[in-house]
C-alpha cells in the first residue's frame, strides 16, 4: 500500500503543476507548426521536442546534470552552438547575387531599423511600467527584428539568457510567417506601377570575387566594428570553405553532418529554456508582441529603402525586393519573388531579392555586434 | 532613470542604424573596387562551366560509391 | 648503460603487471568474438580496443588526462553518450508492427522480468555471502536482462560505475549469443504445434499514427514514471523526426554520422573501464553468470506470456514471438523467425516478432527508470 | 541488514513488474485509441506508396549529387 | 559627438597594434598559399582563417571565453583533436605496401634522424646565446622534421604550447613544400644508375595480415614504448575499424564526417596561437629554419640508408623511397615516384615509396614517445 | 649549464634514434613472423576479388539510397 503511494507520488500527473501542463500544450502547438504546418521545422520540431522533455515534472532534463541542461551550458553559454550554425550557413550561402549587385546591400541595412525600433518599443513598455525590461533585455528583444535565428539565440544567450526561449521562439515563428506577415505591407506601402518593375538581369561573378568577398568581409569587420567579428567571422569562414574550391570535403560536412548534429543539440538546448518558470510571464506575451512588430517595421522600411533607391538611381529598382532585406533566407526572398509575379507575371524577382536577403543576415549579425559592445 | 533608460535606447538605435549604414557602405565600396580590380587583372572567364561541374559532381559521388 | 636501464624500465615488458596481461588477452579475445565471429563487431571491436588502450603499463590513456577517460568523464558520467545513441536507435526503429498489433506490448512487458529476477538474484548473492552488491549494484546488474547495450551503459553510468566494464561487455556478448541462447528454452517451453501457428498478416499503419506514436509515448512517461523519460524521451525524439518527414536531414545525420560518431567514443569509454583492477575481480564473474541467467529468465517468460495470450486471445497468437520481448533487436525477432520456420516452412513471424522486439525496448527503459527512481 | 536488502529487492521487483505493466497496459489503451481516432477522422490512406518513396529517395540521392 | 568618439575608440582601426596588422598579412599570405598555391589546404586555409579571426583587436575570439580558445582548451591542451585526427589517418591509411615489404620501416626509421638532429640543433642555438630553447622546446621543434602535423601539433601541445602557433605552421608549409625541398637533395645523394633501379612488384597481402597488423602494432608499442601509445593506439585502432571488414560505418563516417569536423575545430584552434605577441618573435624565425633543416636531414638520411640496403639486399632497392620515410604522405612517396620517372621512364616506385612513406608516420610517432618520455 | 642541455639533447639523440630503430627492427620481425604464420595456416587467398568488392559497394550505394 505504502508501496503503491510512493510510486504515485512519484508520477508525473500527481507531481504536475498547472504551468507545466500548459507548457505541455504549448510546446504540442510549436509541433503541430513545425509538422503539420512545415513552419521552420528544423528548428520548431527540436525547440517543441526539448520544450516537451523539460516540462516533465520531477525529473532533471533541463536543469542541473540533465542532459538539455548540458547542451545549453556547451554549446549556447559559450556560443558555440550559434556561431556553428552560423559557419554552417556561410558555407550553404551563395554571396553571388549581392556581389552582382552590391547596393542592394543598403536595403538590408535599412530593414535593420526594426531591430532598433523594437528595442525602443521594449524600453518604452518599461517606462511605461508595464514591463522591466533592461537595456540588455531590449536588445535582445530587438534582435528578433534581425529575422535570423542564430543570431537572435546568440545575442539572447550573452544578453538576456533568462529570455533565451521566448526570444528564440518568437524568431522562428514569426520567420515562418513571413508570407503571412509581409505581403499586406509590402502591397500598402507600394504602387500597382512600382510592383510590376522589372529588373535588369544580374551579371555573371567570377570565381576570384567570391573568394575574396567573405575575406574582405572579415577585413572590414575587423578594421570597424570587432564586436561583430565572432558572429560575420564565423559566417565568412564557412563562406570561404564554400568558396575556396579546396576544402570541399570540408565544406561538405559543414553543410551536411555538422550543421545538422548542432541543429540538433541547439534545438534541444533552446527547448531547455520553455520551463514554465521562464516561459510562462507576462514578458513573453510583450515579447510576442514586440517580434511582430520588428518584423513589420523591418519589412516596411525596407520596401520604402526600396522606393528612394528606385527615384535615384539609374537602373529600375522594385521596391518589393527591399522587403527581403529582413533575411529569413530564403523565404523571404521567395514572397517577393511572389509578390512581384502577382503584379506581373513575367516578373521573376527571385535572384534579385537574394541580394538583399543575404544582405539582411549581415546586416543583423552587425546589428548584434553593435548591442553586445554598447551594452556590455 | 526611466528617462536616462530611453536616452540609452535612443543613442543605441542612432549609434546602430548608423554603424550599420557605414559598414554596409564602406562594404559595397570594398565590393565595387575588388569587382573592377579583380576584372581588370582577370578578363571575363565567365560561369559557363556549370555542366563540367555538374558531370563532376556526378563522377565524384560514382567514385565515391566505388571507394567505399 | 643507466640510458637503457632507463629505457628497459620505461618500456612495457618490465612494468606490466600479471592482471595487465591477462586483460590484453581478454580483450584480443573481444576482438576476436567482434571481428571473426562478427559478435556485435560495432561495439565489441571498439570496446576490445579500449580495453588493449586500457591496460598498457605506464601511460595515461583510460586514467588522469588520457583520452579514454576524457570521453568517460564526458560521455558516461553525464549520460551523454548512450541518450544520443538511444536517439539513434529511435531514428532507426520502425514501430509499425508495434501500432500494427499493439497487445505484443506485453510480450516486451512480461521479457522484463529476467531484468528484476537477476536483481535478485544478485541481492541472493549478498545475502549467501558469496558476492557484496549493493541494491543499486544489483538493480545495474539486473538491467543486463533487458538486452538493450545503451540502457544497460546508462544505468551502470548512474548506479554502478565500477561494475559498467563487466555490465556492457555482458551485455553485449549475450545480446550476440541469442541465437544460441534462445532457441533452447523456446522449444522446451512450446509445442511442436504451439511452434506452428501461422499468424494474420498485420495491418497497414498510416503515417499520422506514426507520427502520433513518440508524442503518445513521451506523454505517457512524463505522466506515469518520470524517472524514464531521459531514455524514452530520446527515443521518442529520434523516432519522431524519423517519422514527422519534415526533418529528414536531421534523422539522416542522426542514423549515420551521430550514430556513428558517439558509437566510437561510447565503445572507447566504455573500454576505459576494462582495468585489471576493476574487472578482474570475481565480481565480474558473478554477473557474466547473471547475465546469463538474467536473458534465459526473460526468454521464459516472454514465450510463457505469448502462450498465456494465445490461449485467451481471439486471434491466434504464435508464443515464439514473445522471446523477442527481450529486446536485442533485431537478432531476438531473427531468432524467432528461424525457430517458426523449422517448425513451419511457410511461417513467417519476423515482422510479428518485431512488435515485442521494439516493445522489449520500451520495456526495459520503463524497468530502468524505476529502478533509478527507487534507488536515488 | 541482509534479509532487509532482499526486501527490498523483492519490493523492487515486485514494484518494477507492477509498473512496467501498468505503463504498457496504458500505452496499449492509449495506442489503440489514438489509432481508432486516427482511422475515424483519416479514411485509410494506405501505405501504398512505398514503391514512390524508393524513387523519391533515388532522386533525392541524384539531386545530391549534383548539387555538391 | 561623444558617441561618434566612442565608436572610433572602439573600432579596429583605432586599436590595431602593429603586430596584429602584420599577422593580419602573415594569415593572408597562409590562405593565399593554402588557396592559390594548394598547399596543404585543408589546413592552411583553415588555420590561417583562424589565425585572421585570432588578430582581430578588441574582442575576445582566441582568448578568455573566445570560440577559438574554447576550442584550442578542449582539443588541443587535452591532446584530443590531434589523436582523433591520427585515428581518421589510421582509416585511411593502407599499410598494404609495407606489409609486402617490412624492411622498408628502416626507411621511416633512417628519416626520423632529421628530428633529433633538429633537436640538437635548436639546442645549439640556446648554447650559442642566439636563441632559448628549453629542451622540451627543442624536442617539440624537432618533430618538424617528422613532416606529420597532427603528430607535431600534439607533441607541441604537451611539450610547448607557446611555440604551436609556428611549429604548426612550419610543419605544414614545409610538408607542402616537399615537392621543392626534396628533389635536389635526393638528386645530389644519389647516382644516375641509383636512380634508374627497378624493383620487383610486391606481393599480394592477404586480409587477415591487414587485420592482424594494427593489433601486433599496438602490442608492440605496449611492450616496447608504452609512452609512445596514445598516438601509435589511436591509428591502430583507425587502421582496425578500416580493415576488419565488420565496422565499415565507423570506419566510412570517421573517415569522413568526423575527422572533417576535428579537421575545422583543429585548424582554428591552432589559428588561435598566431596571436601577435606570441608568433612575431625571433624564435618564430629560428623555427621555420629549423624546421627546413629538419625537413633536408631527414630526407638526406632516408636516401642514405636506402643506398646502403641496396648495397647489402637481395633484391635491388632504389635509394629514392627512402626521401619518402620522412612522411607527408603522400606527397612524399610522389615526389620519390617522379624523381625516378625523370630517371627511367618505365620505373613505376609509387608504391614502393608507399611502404616507407606510412613507415615515417609509425616512426615519427614512435620518436614523438620517447621525446615525451624523455622531458616529462 | 649550457653545457649539460646539449649532453641531454645527445643522449636523447642517441636514446630515440635507438629506440626508434630497435621498435622498428622489432616491428618488422614481428610482421615477418606474422606474414608466415598467416600464410601457412590460410593458404594464398589472394586479392582477386576487388572487382567483387566494386559491384559490391556500388549495390550498397544503391541500398542505401533505397533505405533513405
Ligand atoms: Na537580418
Ligand atoms: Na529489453
Ligand atoms: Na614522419
Amino acid at each position: 500500500m505504502e508501496l503503491i503511494t510512493e510510486i504515485w507520488q512519484g508520477s508525473g500527473l500527481y507531481q504536475m503543476s498547472g504551468g507545466q501542463a500548459v507548457m505541455l500544450l504549448i510546446c504540442l502547438l510549436l509541433l503541430y507548426l513545425g509538422i503539420v504546418k512545415k513552419f521552420e521545422p528544423l528548428l520548431l520540431v527540436t525547440i517543441g521536442f526539448g520544450g516537451l522533455l523539460s516540462n516533465i515534472p520531477g525529473v532533471e532534463i533541463a536543469t542541473g546534470d540533465g542532459l538539455l541542461h548540458l547542451f545549453y551550458v556547451v554549446g549556447i553559454t559559450t556560443g558555440a552552438f550559434p556561431l556553428i550554425i552560423f559557419m554552417g550557413v556561410g558555407a550553404m550561402t551563395d554571396f553571388g547575387p549581392l556581389l552582382a549587385n552590391p547596393r542592394t546591400l543598403f536595403l538590408g541595412a535599412a530593414a535593420q531599423f526594426g531591430i532598433f525600433a523594437t528595442l525602443l518599443g521594449a524600453l518604452g513598455l518599461t517606462y511605461l511600467g508595464w514591463a522591466d525590461f533592461s537595456l540588455r533585455e531590449a536588445a535582445a528583444i530587438g534582435i528578433i527584428g534581425g529575422a535570423d535565428g542564430p543570431t537572435a539565440i546568440y545575442v539572447a544567450g550573452k544578453l538576456a539568457p533568462d529570455l533565451l526561449g521566448a526570444i528564440a521562439v518568437a524568431a522562428y515563428s514569426y520567420m515562418a510567417l513571413v508570407p503571412l506577415i509581409q505581403p499586406p505591407i509590402m502591397k500598402a506601402l507600394t504602387t500597382e506601377a512600382e510592383r510590376k518593375i522589372e529588373m535588369v538581369q544580374l551579371r555573371e561573378v567570377s570565381k576570384t570575387e567570391r573568394v575574396l568577398f567573405p575575406i574582405v568581409l572579415l577585413l572590414l569587420v575587423a578594421l570597424v566594428l570587432p564586436s561583430a567579428a565572432p558572429l560575420i567571422g564565423m559566417l565568412a569562414f564557412g563562406n570561404l570553405m564554400r568558396e575556396c574550391g579546396v576544402v570541399d570535403r570540408l565544406s561538405d560536412t559543414t553543410q551536411n553532418a555538422l550543421i545538422n548534429i548542432v541543429t540538433i543539440f541547439l534545438g534541444l538546448a533552446v527547448g531547455s529554456k520553455l520551463s514554465a518558470e521562464q516561459f510562462l510571464d507576462v514578458n513573453t506575451l510583450f515579447i510576442l508582441g514586440l517580434g511582430i512588430v520588428a518584423f513589420s517595421i523591418g519589412t516596411a522600411s525596407g520596401v520604402l529603402m526600396g522606393k528612394l533607391m528606385n527615384r535615384f538611381s539609374k537602373q529600375a529598382i522594385n521596391p518589393l525586393i527591399g522587403a527581403a532585406g529582413v533575411s529569413a533566407v530564403p523565404m523571404a526572398a521567395r514572397v517577393a519573388n511572389k509578390v512581384g509575379l502577382d503584379a506581373n507575371p513575367h516578373n521573376i524577382l527571385l535572384m534579385h531579392a537574394m541580394g538583399p536577403n543575404v544582405a539582411g543576415v549581415i546586416g543583423s549579425a552587425v546589428a548584434a555586434g553593435i548591442m553586445i559592445m554598447f551594452t556590455s | 532613470m526611466q528617462n536616462e533608460l530611453i536616452n540609452e535606447g535612443l543613442t543605441l538605435m542612432l549609434a546602430g542604424m548608423g554603424t550599420v549604414f557605414v559598414f554596409l557602405t564602406v562594404l559595397v565600396i570594398a565590393m565595387t573596387l575588388m569587382s573592377r580590380l579583380v576584372s581588370r587583372f582577370q578578363p571575363a572567364k565567365g560561369a559557363a562551366n556549370a555542366g563540367d561541374d555538374e558531370i563532376a559532381a556526378i563522377a565524384a559521388a560514382i567514385t565515391e560509391h566505388r571507394r567505399q
